[in-house]
């Protein structure tokens, strides 16, 4: 199974690969890079990762969510490389029988992703900058204090 | 905290690992990725304190960073064994 | 705007309503026609609705779901007529800046949906039968009590 | 509960209604709607069992339905007006 993607996602296949007859509810995130007024004239992201890190911590993170909601069907994508404003840099499907379980799995999922995927992103703008994220919000600690 | 030169000579065994930056951290340190012999028992924070006084660039690393042993998240006190590859990963921001 | 539709419903459509490159984060609900080994063999459902009512109550829900979060992007559809199963018979999708309010509008839509719009369905069997759904799980009271 | 016809005498006005049935409750009642004039004022109640008393078939319906006016779920102890479109729906299935 890989997680990781440097092509664009597409959301049509991740709910196919969760689709069964059993789940009345399925659950959907995407998450996009974003260049609103106050993202500072953002073009595009690249994301890197500690590639085989990702896939395993992916790989753990669907198989803890499989295991809290036995019935949960889970897909999950995160894009790599470069990619441009508006466009999709994660994926998640969730299906389940019934909805409230469809939206607490998938929610748990792009959560622990967010806490545990090595991933990078540098966000590139307009002006030609580049700015490692920190989404912590302080910049980061750099030398020894 | 003591260097691992100086906490493990009476064990005698030597590890040798596979030592990696990502992201920031690679950009700060000027590379990748490195090779690191110690003596064990060491820790990861053992580990650190020794690339940090040896290898340049890395003085510019923050003292505790996020650490990964082996592809999984570790904390700082984790032992580290012979063969391991040993990452240190600057603030994530996946999703 | 109409929220009723008797053809397929495009989740695609709806996304594509709702991207905005101030909105990185989108959740979107599917919910589909069950045929799971508890389901009885449901082939379809009919669906039915009151619908100029329907129309007026999704109109306010929706406009009650961009009150209460404000940079909210909303968009919804509901089919009607026969869904086979496995077809989907509601999509939603909302866009926000940041997942939270994502995940928590679209459940807001999904559960107010569930409540108030006058819709209803009638599941076809493989066997020929048909039932009216009553989704309290009781039986529908019928007569003076 | 008095009917409409007996509680709205000295108030002298009438208000003519369409009322319509959905789903399972049009099979139960055998039509989909029908026109009702009605002495004011009155509850969606009070319709209800004038309707009850008079419509054939409606008695099959629940005493106390969900109802809708003008498009809008209501209480049975709202009050109607002419020209009101007031409806009776089944429990509701959507979604």
């Amino acid at each position: 199974m890989t997680y990781l993607s440097t092509a664009p996602l597409s959301l049509d296949a991740l709910l196919a690969e969760v689709a069964a007859p059993h789940c009345g509810g399925t659950c959907a995130f995407l998450g996009t890079v974003r260049d609103g007024p106050e993202d500072g004239g953002v073009t595009a992201i690249e994301y890197s990762a500690y590639d085989a890190m990702a896939e395993a911590e992916m790989d753990r993170i669907v198989s803890e969510t499989r295991r809290r909601w036995p019935d949960a069907r889970v897909a999950v994508r995160h894009r790599l490389g470069l990619v441009a404003a508006e466009e999709a840099s994660i994926a998640i499907a969730v299906a389940t029988p019934h909805r409230a379980d469809a939206f607490a799995a998938c929610r748990h999922v792009i959560e622990e992703v967010k806490k545990r995927l090595p991933v990078w992103k540098k966000e590139l703008r307009a002006d030609g900058t580049a700015t490692w994220v920190d989404p912590s919000g302080h910049p980061s600690m750099v030398g020894p204090q | 905290m003591n260097r691992v030169s100086g906490t493990a000579g009476t064990a005698g065994t030597v590890g040798t690992l596979r030592v990696r930056f990502f992201a920031r951290y690679a950009e700060l340190v000027g590379r990748s990725e490195g090779t690191l012999t110690v003596h064990l028992p060491a820790t990861v924070s053992d580990v650190m304190s020794r690339i940090r006084d040896e290898w340049p660039g890395t003085a510019a690393l923050p003292a505790q960073p996020l650490a990964a042993l082996n592809l999984r998240h570790v904390r700082l006190d984790a032992a580290v064994a012979d063969g391991d590859e040993l990452a240190f990963l600057p603030p994530l921001a996946g999703g």
